[in-house]
């Protein structure tokens, strides 16, 4: 990592370090659930890996090498806080409760979105890059209307931050003061683009000039994420108004399915980024710090092999889609079009066969 | 029953106020729509009767506009977008497109995206460049979305509150350069439902359809055309998508003549696709083809030959004259 | 005559590398266009041969790429701009419609904005959302653009290499289903005229009008027809705006018949275009009222169901059989 | 003016102030000729002003208070820099030696632009807020690419600084390290909006977050707005990359003709910045240390009118073009369309008479 201000709360080694700002507000049970989180996510994303070599998935974003980044703010979400996720967000989704086949019906193509986002809290995952981030700063505005203790929270990643929605809602945020962390997973690239053609000077710099404090973050340590994570959302919701957490990680793998890294990157880097694994960091902690013993770590393993397993089943179960469902939520209410395109769809016996 | 005279700027100031009286979720929010009331004093008033939160004057971004208007959908407020001119709203096309029209599909229903952006088109106000467009087949053409236009005092008082009071999004096509007209507005009952289109008069030679700032040239010319003996039958479509091909259709029937007005060039517009329908709808009573009367496939000149630019009487009767003497 | 088999995807890259050699000042710029040659492999090789201020990485953000390729181009560079993605186009759009479209008409011809825009548009690749969409209808509604969409290679090769010298504006539509099927391409003589429509099969029944990623499907269409005595006539219209309406009106004469097909909804859209100014030209001939084979009016659905969702031979010669069947 | 750091060189009472970075490199005669400027840009302002009044004008955006920043800036640009304003540069335009009558061919609707932006390096007017500022970095890059030491010069608003295309053009600017100047009059306003609503922190502060210089200057010093601009210039060419300049200054008139700034503004605001007029300024530096004569100005007001005079006959004789010409340049190359346009307005016997 570089020479700028970092904040961490534990070394590559997993040994505690201290930090004049921030201390650890966990105890070994808990820091022992964010790994447990971090296990199963990491094995969540295994298995929709194979699923997709299989062609049981149409495509999938993985996120080994970000688990401490968004297990550490995932959890540091208050239930009523409301998150906006891009499309790799699947440990924020997590720890909201979604169910992991509930994030996996996007990469099936069996629906554009997934789950209830008004029930979990989470909203549905923006693929355009950005459009999710004023949206976020939009709903922080509604909690001000509300007069409520919550914050909103937007996730986007290096490359995104140089699109113009983005930025935009650094000066929105600033001007109304909005309840908003905007959480910036830096994994260095975006597909190909180093994020040094995105940034000259770290990207957690960007927000002073707008007027609210930035924040750059081990975003391979856990507990330096949620403890960082938490005290800007704490800020938020009592009318400290919005912060920049830049939580500097690392994509290990493809950017998708569909790409390859080899084009563009050299195994060296990744190397290096290997020995910062966030997972294996806070296993050392746990079994230094806490006696953690190694069935205790087996036990994860098998819960999460578990989830993996049912993840599976549940993939395979889910069928195409009736055609028909293709008019359905296009409009709240009657549209011609609508009604004519499920005429068609009816009368060409393509859809709508079992209503 | 209770009615005034009144011009459509305050129609609508009138209606969104009442909206808001109604529903404490209704907010507006657009650039200078506060203290100044807006560049057309649509808003005049409502700041200061309503607060700055409902109420809100916008940095200068129209994606940060919209984008957060949608956040707060979200959240269950409803936003009424004010874009100052037609031809800035292209900065919040994205939100509109990728955001606005898909997230209710999206969330599989979860998110209502209740909000209105009130985008006042078309020329005629000898303004510069940017401030004279006619954007609506953009939005008529994008699934999720719905496109309304008012043409007098009395649909923009109601119909404004019924785009509110609607679940979808729709884009509200005010035409700026009838804002100041005066017309009667019943306060007590609307004319009709959002999604209707309105017989202004009737007519047996031609059907001549348009929305927004046209329709009124287009009365002018029935009744130009009324002196020549020529029957006009004149309909304001009021919603441009979707359009209602019900009420149009019952007119073309009876004309089998039919043009279509409208400010914006034809290429891929509401008229082409009034003109397709209408056509398979209406084939064996059509005894000409439909045409478009319509803006120049140019960007909108400068505004000392706007006239030129825009459909005219003249231009709306040559069109008319164009399908009487088909194929004669 | 040199001819070689070839992807759509190759002769593109062929293409621009041929353009690249002939003038210095064609460049290309994209998100992931250079080591990675782009995530369709487009422009595979290119910046390694010519340099990285020639194929230009850029940062991730349309409006950027679209907005500085038109600083490039006062500048006197002829810029190839890639999005990567048809759903990515909007944040540029503003750059697109105010700036690309409009800055040859507002500097009185000084600036010349020969630009093009390159599109992988329509759907069939199973992706996920925003990925599979039809805008091109914004684009030909838009004064000052022109929109063209290759069907084979041999068109991607000629046509990419037509638009950079071109000095218009140009919107580039790759149909990104096709981009791995082969195809002859011969490398000395375009076919045609950039802007000038093919009729790639004879037929005396029906006219069947696509372009772009349909085009193949409609062969296949007229393929099946023939089987059961049913003439197809199948024209690539190549050139979405303008649209050649004189090979499409000696066709339409002939058949009397006219089916459009296109994955973008039929609201406003190219195929309302076709079919109103069509049936203008050719009124007497029509044997019917033409109709649009078209995706339906919905954001694009999960793609497991987009099969449903886009025109396909069945759909096609459904549409084909109701021209025929009408008023029967 | 508020507590932060600002470039200055003449205090409000024209009293040269000493900056450890700046000097002024300019001789009496040259700063009489910026005086000779600013006099004659405010008298064409006022005289389109009273044109707009009489309905000669469809529109003015008047430039009181802004001459020292756009004399300043458009005095500091070298032949080759090519700039890019948006709708009120007209300082600028007067600089680029664009004849008076041309800034006016927008404001009397008998073109989209006026000018031919390639004889004067001065594109044609971006209406649009922040279209511009992406054009000028795109340009920038094409001087980067012919090897030429030229700088490009975007000129914005406070209100457009919220824009993403304004945002943007900072990311792409720092990417390639382009010869671009941003050139930010914040005049306080963007119509009603308070320059407080776009920014919390002072605009220049926004360029650190992107990796380039940003400075403040007194922009009614026009001895510093032009020794600023002109290091900027010197800076960008020699290869140095992009700078942020916020001149801090303001807009004494009402946004256009058409605004009524009494809706939002109070008189006494007004009146403080009068007291710091631009023109005033420089006129007591030349009389105190140049000992510059009453009758050497009243021979400056003499010219300005003049030019007044004559710009007032050039806009009456101003004809309303021929409607044919509005399908000149719409496309480069033959498009039917606009044949059949011109066809039509031929046979309407409205356009193309004399043709
Ligand atoms: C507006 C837009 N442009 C382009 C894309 C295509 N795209 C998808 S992901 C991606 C890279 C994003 O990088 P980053 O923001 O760093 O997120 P990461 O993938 O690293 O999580 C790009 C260019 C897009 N989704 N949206
Ligand atoms: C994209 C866009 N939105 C809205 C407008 C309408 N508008 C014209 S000028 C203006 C205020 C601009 O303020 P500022 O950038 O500070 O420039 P100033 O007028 O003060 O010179 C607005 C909102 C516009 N021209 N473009
Ligand atoms: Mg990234
Ligand atoms: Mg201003």
């Amino acid at each position: 990592m570089n020479q700028e201000q970092v904040i961490q709360l534990l070394s590559p080694e997993g040994e505690r370090v201290t930090n004049p700002e921030y201390t650890c507000s966990l105890n070994g049970e808990e820091i022992f659930s964010l790994y447990r989180d971090m296990t199963i996510i990491r094995r969540i994303c295994t298995e929709s890996t194979s699923l997709q070599r299989q062609g049981q998935l149409a495509l999938w974003a993985p996120i080994r090498g970000q688990e401490a980044a968004q297990i550490g703010a995932g959890r540091a979400l208050a239930p009523n806080d409301f998150s906006f996720p891009s499309y790799r967000e699947h440990g924020i989704a997590w720890c909201r409760g979604i169910p992991p086949e509930n994030m996996l019906r996007l990469f099936r193509a069996v629906s554009n979105g997934g789950w209830d986002p008004n029930k979990y809290h989470h909203s549905v995952p923006a693929i355009v890059l950005g459009n999710q981030v004023l949206n976020a700063v939009g709903y922080a505005m509604g909690i001000q209307r509300d007069g409520a203790e919550e914050a909103a929270v937007a996730f986007f990643g290096d490359g995104a931050s140089s699109q113009g929605d983005v930025l935009e809602s650094f000066v929105w945020a600033a001007s109304f003061n909005a309840p908003v962390v905007f959480f910036c997973q830096n994994n260095q690239w975006g597909i190909s683009t180093p994020s040094s053609v995105q940034m000259k000077v770290p990207l957690y710099k960007r927000a002073a000039g707008f007027g609210f404090p930035g924040i750059r973050v081990d975003g391979n340590d856990v507990l330096a994420v949620y403890e960082v994570t938490k005290h800007a959302l704490e800020n938020a919701r009592a009318g400290g108004g919005p912060t920049l957490i830049e939580a500097f990680t690392y994509r290990m793998g493809a950017h998708t399915t569909s790409d390859d890294p080899t084009r563009y990157r050299i195994d060296a880097e990744v190397e290096i980024w290997n020995h910062r694994d966030p997972i294996e960091r806070i296993k050392a902690l746990l079994v230094r710090a806490y006696g953690v013993k190694n069935s205790q770590f087996e036990d994860v393993t098998t819960e999460a092999d578990e989830i993996a397993m049912k993840l599976r089943r549940d993939v395979l179960a889910m069928d195409r889609p009736d055609p028909i469902t293709m008019f359905d939520h296009a409009y709240a209410d009657e549209h011609p079009l609508i009604e004519e395109g499920r005429r068609e769809l009816i009368e060409l016996g393509i859809g709508g066969l079992n209503r | 029953m209770t009615t005034s005279t009144m011009t459509m700027a305050k129609a609508l100031n009138e209606g969104l106020r009442r909206a808001m009286e109604k529903n404490k979720k209704v907010l507006l929010m657009g650039e200078d729509i506060g203290k100044l009331g807006g560049v057309f004093r649509i808003t005049d008033g409502l700041q200061k009767d309503f607060g700055e939160d409902r109420v809100i004057d916008a940095p200068l971004g129209e994606s940060g506009i919209v984008g957060t208007a949608v956040g707060l959908a979200i959240r269950g407020y409803r936003t009424v977008c004010e874009i100052q001119f037609d031809g800035f709203v292209y900065p919040a096309f994205d939100q509109i497109v990728s955001q606005v029209a898909k997230l209710h599909k999206r969330s599989d229903g979860a998110y209502t995206m209740g909000l209105v952006i009130r985008l006042p088109f078309q020329g005629g106000i000898g303004a510069i460049e940017h401030h004279s467009e006619s954007p609506e087949a953009y939005f008529a053409q994008t699934a999720g979305l719905r496109v309304v236009s008012c043409s007098t005092p009395n649909d923009a008082y109601w119909m404004i509150q019924q785009s509110i009071e609607h679940d979808d999004p729709i884009i509200f096509c005010e035409p700026k350069s009838r804002y100041w007209e005066k017309g009667e507005v019943n306060t007590d009952v609307p004319p009709r439902g959002l999604f209707e289109a309105a017989v202004l008069r009737e007519g047996t030679d031609v059907t001549v359809i348009a929305y927004g700032g046209t329709v009124k040239t287009c009365r002018r010319a029935a009744d130009t055309a009324a002196l020549e003996g020529t029957s006009i039958e004149v309909i304001d479509a009021r919603s441009v998508a979707p359009l209602d091909f019900e009420t149009m259709k019952v007119s073309v029937e009876k004309t089998g003549r039919l043009v279509v007005v409208q400010e914006a060039p034809h290429s891929a517009s509401i008229g082409s696709e009034i003109i397709s329908e209408l056509t398979q709808r209406c084939f064996y009573s059509m005894q000409a083809p439909g045409i478009v009367v319509s803006g120049y496939h140019v960007p909108y000149p400068p505004t000392r030959i706007e006239e030129d630019y825009r459909p005219t009487v003249e231009r709306i009767l040559d069109g008319v004259d164009r399908v009487i003497g088909f194929g004669k």
